[in-house]
Parts: C-alpha cells; structure tokens; sequence
C-alpha cells in the first residue's frame, strides 16, 4: 500500500510552500479559490513569494497586501466583481510587487509548455502588443515551415501548484468538474502540487469514473480535507459564489488600514479552516448551498 | 442628461452591444457588461449564438437564474461544454470566435486599448489583460466598451494591452496578427467605428441627448466624423424588459 | 431551433468524404474505430484519400486493400493483436501508397498544432531518428529563451474527421469516456466532422455532464447513428473487443486473393451497417456483450 | 532447444523483462510481451508500479480479467486516469517515465532500433513507430525485447525508428535528446547491457541452454562480453504460475 499523503492544512502549506516559492494556485480562475489555503499562506508569514496564474479573484490581493508576495506573474489582478484590487495597486506603485504581465493566454502557455516539458511554445496572441516590454518571458518565433511570425512564450515550472478539486482519495487521485481553467496544467508543471478538496473519498469512488479524474495521483504530494475551503468563491456541486463578500471586499481594501481590519478578522483571528467555517456561521453556508441539484447520469465503464 | 429619459446610459450602451450580435454567432463573452450584453441578445434576436466564456465554459442556452459573474453556478448548468481555458483560446486561436467585447481604461484613435499601466512614466497599475488581449489578437473582430473621457480618449494610448489597428492600415498583419479588429467602441456618449482605409476611429452616432461638442470635448484627438451620422437608437420596451430581469438588481446597469 | 445534423451513412459519407480528401480517423487509437464509416467508405469507392492516425488497428489496412488511399501520415499500420498490416506492407512496396513516418507523438503534436490555430509545435522527441527523412513535416526549431534545439512538427489540418463516439444528439454534442486518444484534436483540427455514436440521445442528456462533452457540437458537421458502428474494436460501455475477427484477419489479408474475399463478405456484400449487424449475428453480439457493470456515481450540476 | 525445459523462451524474456521494474517506478507499457512483463512484475515484486499506456490509460491496479490488446475493457476498468494519448505523451516528455519497452525488427550496436524500413535500398515496409521513438527518446531508460536472429542483430539499423545511442557516446545529447538511452536488450538468447564508456552493447547473461557460439553466430559484429557473464535466471515456479493465468490462452508466451 502506498502512503497516504493527507495532512493538515497546516503541514502541507509549511512543508511544500517556502519563503521565495513560486506558486501557482487560482488556477480555475473564479471557481473553485482555493482561499482557505491562501489564508494559512498568510498565517504561516510566507514571504518573496512569486504567485502564478492567468487572473486571480482577490486572492493575490489578500496575499499581496499581507506582505508574502514579491513577483506576480498574471493576466489580471483585481476583484471580479468590482475592478480594481487595492493591495495590488499600491504594492505596485511602491514598487513593493514586480509583475510580469501576460494575457490568460499566454500564462496558459507559459504553464501548458512547463507541463509537456517543452522550454517554449508558440502562439499567434499578443503579437504587436507591449505585453513583450513587461515580460521577458515573450519573445517571437519564426514557423520552420511557413516562415511566419509566431509569439514565443517561455514555460514556467512552479515550485508548488496549490489546486482546490470536490474529491480527492488520500493519495491524490481526485475528480474535479466544471469549468477547468488551468487547473489540469498547474498540476502538470509543478514539482510539487497540494489538492484541497471538498470531500476525501475512496480511492475506489475515484477509479469508478477515471475520466473525471484531473491529473495522475503521482503528481501529488499533499491532500489536505478541506470543506468551504474555497469560499466564497463558489465550488460545482459544493456551494455557490458568495457575492456579497467580494462586494464588501472592496472597501475592506481600498485602503490599507480597512485592508488591516479585515485581515485580522477574517484571516489571523480564525486559526484555521474550522474556525473560518465557524465565524461564516450556519445561516450563510446554508444560504450559498446548492438548492436545484442537476446530477450526471451514470456511465458504464464495464467490461 | 438621462434624468429625463426611462433608461440608464448603461442600458442604452448594453443595448448597443447586443444589436452587434447575430444570430448564430460564436462570442467569446467578457465579465460584466458584455456579459449582460451576450444575454440580452441571446433573449431576444440570437436566440442560436453560442457563448464562449474563458473559464472553460461553452453554452448556447441562457443561464437559469441571474447570474453577476461567468463563473456563477447557474452558467455552468446545463452548458455544452465544461472544459480548460486552453480549449477556449485554441478555440479562439483557431478562428472561430467571430465576435467578443472588451473594456478598457484608455483607448486611442486606432483602437488600441490599455488595461496595463498609465502615465509618463508608466505608474498607475491597473489590473492588466486578462483576456482582452487574447481577444484583440484573434477574434475575428472585437467590440470595445467604455466610459468616454477625455483622460481614457487619448491619440496613442500610454501601452498596447490589446491590439487595435496599431499605427494604421497594414499594422495587425505587420506585426503578425492572423485576422481582427476592432469594429466598433461602444461609449457614453456615443457609438464609433473604423474607417476601412485608415484603420481610424469615426464617430458612427450619438446616444440620445448628446451633443457633437460633448463628444469632441471628451475626446483626446480631433476625432472624425461620419457622413451618416446618426442618433443611437434607444432601447425599446422589450429590450429594457429583459435587461432588468437579468440584472434584477440593477449592479451593472442600475445607475 | 438549430437544424438537425443526424442522416445516414451513406448522406454523411457521400457528403464529407470525397476522392481526394484527407481523412483522420481511428483517432481513439485501439478502441472506437469507425469500422462501420470506413466500411461505407469502401463502399462508395472512394480513391486518393489520405489517411491520418497514430496507430490503425486494420481499417487503414482494410482501406488501402480496398484501393481507397494513396497517402498515409501514421505512427504505424497494421493489426495489433498479430504485427503485420498485409496490404499495406504490399500498397507501399508496390509504390501504390505513400507513407508520411510519424511516432504517435509527433502525429499528435500535429493536429493539436491543427486544433490550436499554430502552423507548428515544439517537441523534444523523435530527434536524432530518420523520421526527419520521411517525413517533411518535421524538422528543427531552437528556443528563443534557453537556445535548446526541439523538433518542431508542422500543423496538419485534415478535411474531415470521422470519430465513434458513445452517445450524440442531432447536433453533435456529444458524450465520449474510456481513452481519449487524439479524438479531441482530431475534431477540433478537421474542416468538417462526422461523428457516428452508439446512440443519439436529447440534448438535455448530453447537457446534464457537460465535462463529459468531447467537443463543441458547433464543429461537428454530420452525426450519424451507427450501434455496433466500431466493432470489431471496443468501446466503453457497449461491447468488448471481438479479438477473433482481428486474429481471424490476419489470414484474411496475407494474400490480395484472401483479402477479396474477406473485402466481399464483410464489406461490399453486407450493404450497411444493418447488414453487417445482422450478419455478425445475435450470438456474437451477446458473447461480446458488458457482463460486468461498472456505473460511475452521479456528480451534481446544480446551484 | 528448451523442449526440456518446463518454460518457453518466451516466458523466459517476458520473466526477464517484469525483473527489470523497480518498486514504484511509472511504466510506459506496450503491446504483447511489455504488457505481460509489465503485468507479471505488477504481480509479484512491484505491485506499487503504475501503468502508462499510449491509449491515454494509467492504471496503479492490475486489469481485473486477463488482457490481449492494451484497450481490452478490463484494463479501462477501475483505471486511475483515462485521458488523451496526449497527455501521456506530455507526462512522457516531461521526463515522468521511469522505463518502458520496445520491441523491434533490427537493432545495432548502439542500441538504434528499426520498425520502419528495412533493405538496401529501403524497400521491406514495416509498421512504423507506433510510440517507440517517443519512448526512446524521452522516457528515462527503456528496454528492447525482440527475437535474436543474425538478420535482425545489424552492425548498423537501415534506418533509425527509434535512437538508442547513436554512433556512440555523446551522440544523444549532440542530437538534442534530452535524457535517456537504452538500458537492457532482453532476446531469445541472452541480456545485454551498454558499456558506459562507449555505449556499446554487451552480452550480460545467456539464457539458460543457449551458448556463447549460438550468439556470436546470430548476431551481425563482433559482440562484446562482460567480464561478469551469466546464465539468466529461469523462471521460477511462481513467476510462471501467475504468466500462465495472465496470457491464460499462450497466446503470446506459448511457443
């Protein structure tokens, strides 16, 4: 039997993600943050992280405004809902943040190269854009065949890939639906990848429907349970997205001091998970619950 | 000036940006108000155009509830397709988007959009490309909508986030781009187009009310105007209708 | 409403595939291969067609027997279960059929290239081999950030692709599961797909598990329902392998003389795949049938 | 010459072949006899070991009913990850791949191997590749089974499907190739092994029965021995009790 690689929270995030790891998370873009993971990030002091992924909805905001961010390499960073993100803004401007500015795309690229293990790969997107002056990971490329000018974009390999799915077994092995973002690539090009998951299952409700399966389980090197550990963005067949508080986000950020207050109530003060769950309180996890469940219909994968 | 009228000019420029829908048409379909344009359009005359949504999300049926953002539950629903990002922009890449939207911080006479940095130098830090510049790039044409003023209205925008037309006529293919542009940018004020020769911004109509001076003083440049110069066409009853449904609580259109 | 695109075989063949065309097909590699499509192929006498694939299990053999093909671009021709493709080792060394020498990955690089709207992909394989000499979709490219050489592989974007799928409505959305091979990139590089399906289901059904869709129903041009339509080979959930027919085979097409008379019984005399079905016979149908069921649980779509 | 044995040559290789994996380590399987090595090793002495297959299968559990092809609906069944050949190829490319088996038509001393053309001019028509060249040129190590006949074992292939060492050492990397090499050549007649010097290939151990003449007299150079020569070990009872119930029919292991 191979070894169960559950743990807490905690120990996944101090043992795989280090002061200066490059980190690719957010990676299914507005589904599925995992936030719960980004928020020990922040308790556990990480700092000079760079944070990798094509847009990233408040998370990086939070990690950047809690100071553990040196370099973002990303298409966007703000608030979905609303626009801007603040801590990002600032931290930029005070030249406390580098970036690295790509389109979905290219950062699509960048992770999709890095997963095949190829140095570069080649797109027709950008071209003629001044994304080329703010990314050195941007070059040209002439098509050995055609003689035409593609876009180059240079693979990324992140020390850690941290990937919030709904079922994992202990050894990594996890279903995830819905809309998939980059998450499948994440996986692929990190040494290290941590799956949060909504639910731990058997590894035989895992191999019932290997075609729901993200990525092979040896990629994994830490599972942590993780329930609501995504919220409040929403997670298929978990929970929906919990608008207003992107929406309270917003002025809880728009200034370092209201930015100070909400880290200490929604981030330091909680410990962990359980004590998040237990402060978002009954009635709001049962108002984001799913109320029209639609179920897919069985397939067989008899013989 | 919209005191006196039975819309917003939000309405009015999600209106504008639904009529440029045909049906049948594949749309790669951006956040906020292109969102509530693509449904506005699907609920009323292209009823068969197919949404394409970055997250990895195809459907051609409307969401069953309102929803604020695309990666809202009820879009995922019964969609034709839940699949990577990397799909969507292959799909994208390959040439078969015909039509998306994008918005914009600043845009100049060739229809070149910043959502990167502004001023001289570059400081102001703005949330960056997600996918407009993606879209700009492969489309086979984008629509650009944005607030009209006269700091976001600039003869060249301080950086290229999203490909327009460039310097002009012969720039895209210049510098490699495979097809697109932009067709038409949807303002405040008023609705433009490019004219085919220089590949510059023409003033096509005015919304309702506004002035050509209005236009002119928000306007960074001496910016053409068309021959055929005509009023926007104001929402109709039934277009107002539907758009309240969708956005129930007036978030994006309501002011 | 979107107009149907279910008709026949013969309307879908006769409209897609033409002398000349470049098909590709076989694209789940040893399960789901059009075996009835190919067989309405030959019977429309279709001539010059290139065949693409990575590796065919007998229908390309079965298609140059027939005289339908004068290009190959594969990875490899032959029957698996015994080595040795007879009519195609005898097409190519009587000059009758040209062949493009690819490895599985490179003719998978290929129409992804196809599929992702790039003229080529980098890779690291095949290098130093003689498919460079065989091959003229193949050569060089050095990466503009780290100056390491790759293979660089030319885009190829066939006319049509002919892909067995498990379940489809009338407008080619569709449900696929087992191994995917290079099916979705198959469809997704073609100008024109036809998907045959073991059944044709509502949309609702396909719509109910859209992480289970294959591909957008927009690219697809002609579906049509063909139960039974890629036996003798498996497909997941419906039959098992009929390994007899492929042994059986390899005897049937040592020789032209035996292959006319394999071509005669199991092709041209059949009529369709109502013949072919009705020939194969109940018996075999129920030995090749699922014994034992093996159904994935339901996720949940709602919100 | 094994009539008296109580095991076939081909037992004896694909015996060979399962020894040849470690504990845990990811397997690129192909058809026939690495299928059946690749089961036997999953059997008895590394049950950790987990199954690529070019279909787009990786499998960490043996296939509930006895296998023919690698896409026979048992070895789909209760798989761990069902996907794209491509993404097996990715996992391949990205050096995840321990080890994996090629067979072949003509092998060199360098270990080069050849399914595509044979003759002077090129003329007898193989197969092809199939993944061969991609196992070879980017899985860690990989191993050649093939039968051992003077025809078969050439100074040099006609032409290289998949490398091995080249013209010898250095040549790999020359080339570009980022990893790899072969490690073992399992045939009819004994083990061979690469000289780590030259890359050249040495006879390891002979099968049981078979003598160094049978060799040198099927083999097209002058083959180099290893100052440590051995016989082979023969199946052992356990081994061919558990090959038996997987290629229960003898299909590939009966003769």
């Amino acid at each position: 039997m191979k070894p169960s690689k559950l743990m807490s929270m905690r120990e996944a995030i101090s043992g795989f993600v280090h002061d200066g790891s490059s980190v690719v998370t957010c990676a299914n873009l507005e589904t599925s943050i995992p936030f719960a993971a980004g928020h020990e990030i922040i308790r556990q002091g990480r700092k000079n992280l760079t944070l990798i992924c094509p847009i990233s909805d408040i998370l990086f905001d939070q990690l950047i405004g809690a100071g553990c961010v040196k370099t973002v390499r990303a298409a966007w960073v703000g608030n979905v809902i609303t626009g801007i993100g603040y801590n990002f803004r600032r931290a930029v401007e005070k030249n406390q943040v580098e970036v690295e500015d790509h389109s979905n795309f290219t950062i699509s690229l960048a992770l999709k190269a890095g997963a095949q293990g190829v140095t570069f790969l080649p797109s027709r997107t950008a071209l003629g854009s001044d994304l080329f002056g703010t990314n050195k990971g941007l070059k040209t490329v002439v098509c050995p065949f055609t003689g035409l000018l593609h876009s180059a974009v240079a693979a990324i390999m992140p020390d850690v890939a941290v990937v919030h799915v709904q079922k994992s077994d202990s050894y990594g092995n996890a279903h995830a639906w819905g809309n998939m973002g980059v998450a499948r690539e994440a996986i692929m090009s990190s040494r290290n990848v941590i799956l949060t998951a909504e639910e731990i299952v058997s590894t035989e409700t895992i191999c019932k429907d290997p075609n729901r399966v993200i990525a092979p389980g040896f990629k994994v090197s830490a599972v942590v349970h993780a329930p609501w550990g995504a919220h409040p963005s929403p997670v298929p067949g978990y929970y929906n997205r919990d608008h207003k508080k992107f929406l309270d986000y917003q002025e809880s950020s728009r200034t370092q001091e209201a930015f100070s207050i909400w880290l200490e109530k929604w981030v330091l003060s909680v410990k962990n998970l359980e004590g998040y769950i237990a402060f978002l309180g009954k009635s709001c996890q049962s108002e984001l619950s799913i109320k029209k469940h639609s179920y897919s219909e069985p397939v067989d994968y008899g013989y | 000036m919209d005191i006196k009228r039975s819309y917003t000019r939000s309405e009015l420029m999600v209106t504008a940006a639904a009529r440029e829908i045909t049906e049948d048409e594949v749309v790669f379909v951006g956040m906020r108000l292109p969102l509530l344009g693509f449904l506005l359009a699907k609920s009323l005359h292209a009823p068969g155009a197919t949404g394409i949504y970055e997250l990895g999300i195809i459907r051609e049926s409307l969401a069953p509830a309102p929803i604020l953002t695309m990666g809202d539950l009820p879009n995922l629903y019964m969609s034709h397709w839940l699949a990577d990002t990397f799909d969507t922009m292959s799909i994208l890449q390959a040439g078969l988007v015909d039509l998306s939207f994008i918005g914009g911080a600043q845009v100049d006479r060739y229809g070149n959009l910043n959502t990167t940095l502004t001023g001289k130098p570059l400081k102001t830090r703005l949330p960056g490309s997600g996918g407009a510049c993606d879209l700009a790039s492969l489309a086979r044409r984008h629509i650009i909508i944005m607030a009209h003023e006269k700091r976001r209205f600039v003869s060249k925008v301080d950086y290229i986030t999203s490909p327009g037309y460039g310097n002009g006529k012969g720039w895209r293919e210049k510098v490699g781009l495979v097809r697109g542009g932009p067709s038409a940018v949807i303002t405040t004020l008023g609705i433009f187009r490019f004219d085919q020769e220089s590949c510059e911004m023409i003033l096509s109509s005015v919304h309702p009310g506004v002035t050509l001076n209005d236009i002119h003083k928000e306007t960074g440049w001496s910016i053409r105007v068309s021959n055929k110069l005509s009023e926007t066409p104001e929402p109709t009853p039934k277009e107002l209708d539907i758009l309240r449904q969708l956005d129930y609580q007036g978030y994006w259109t309501g002011k």
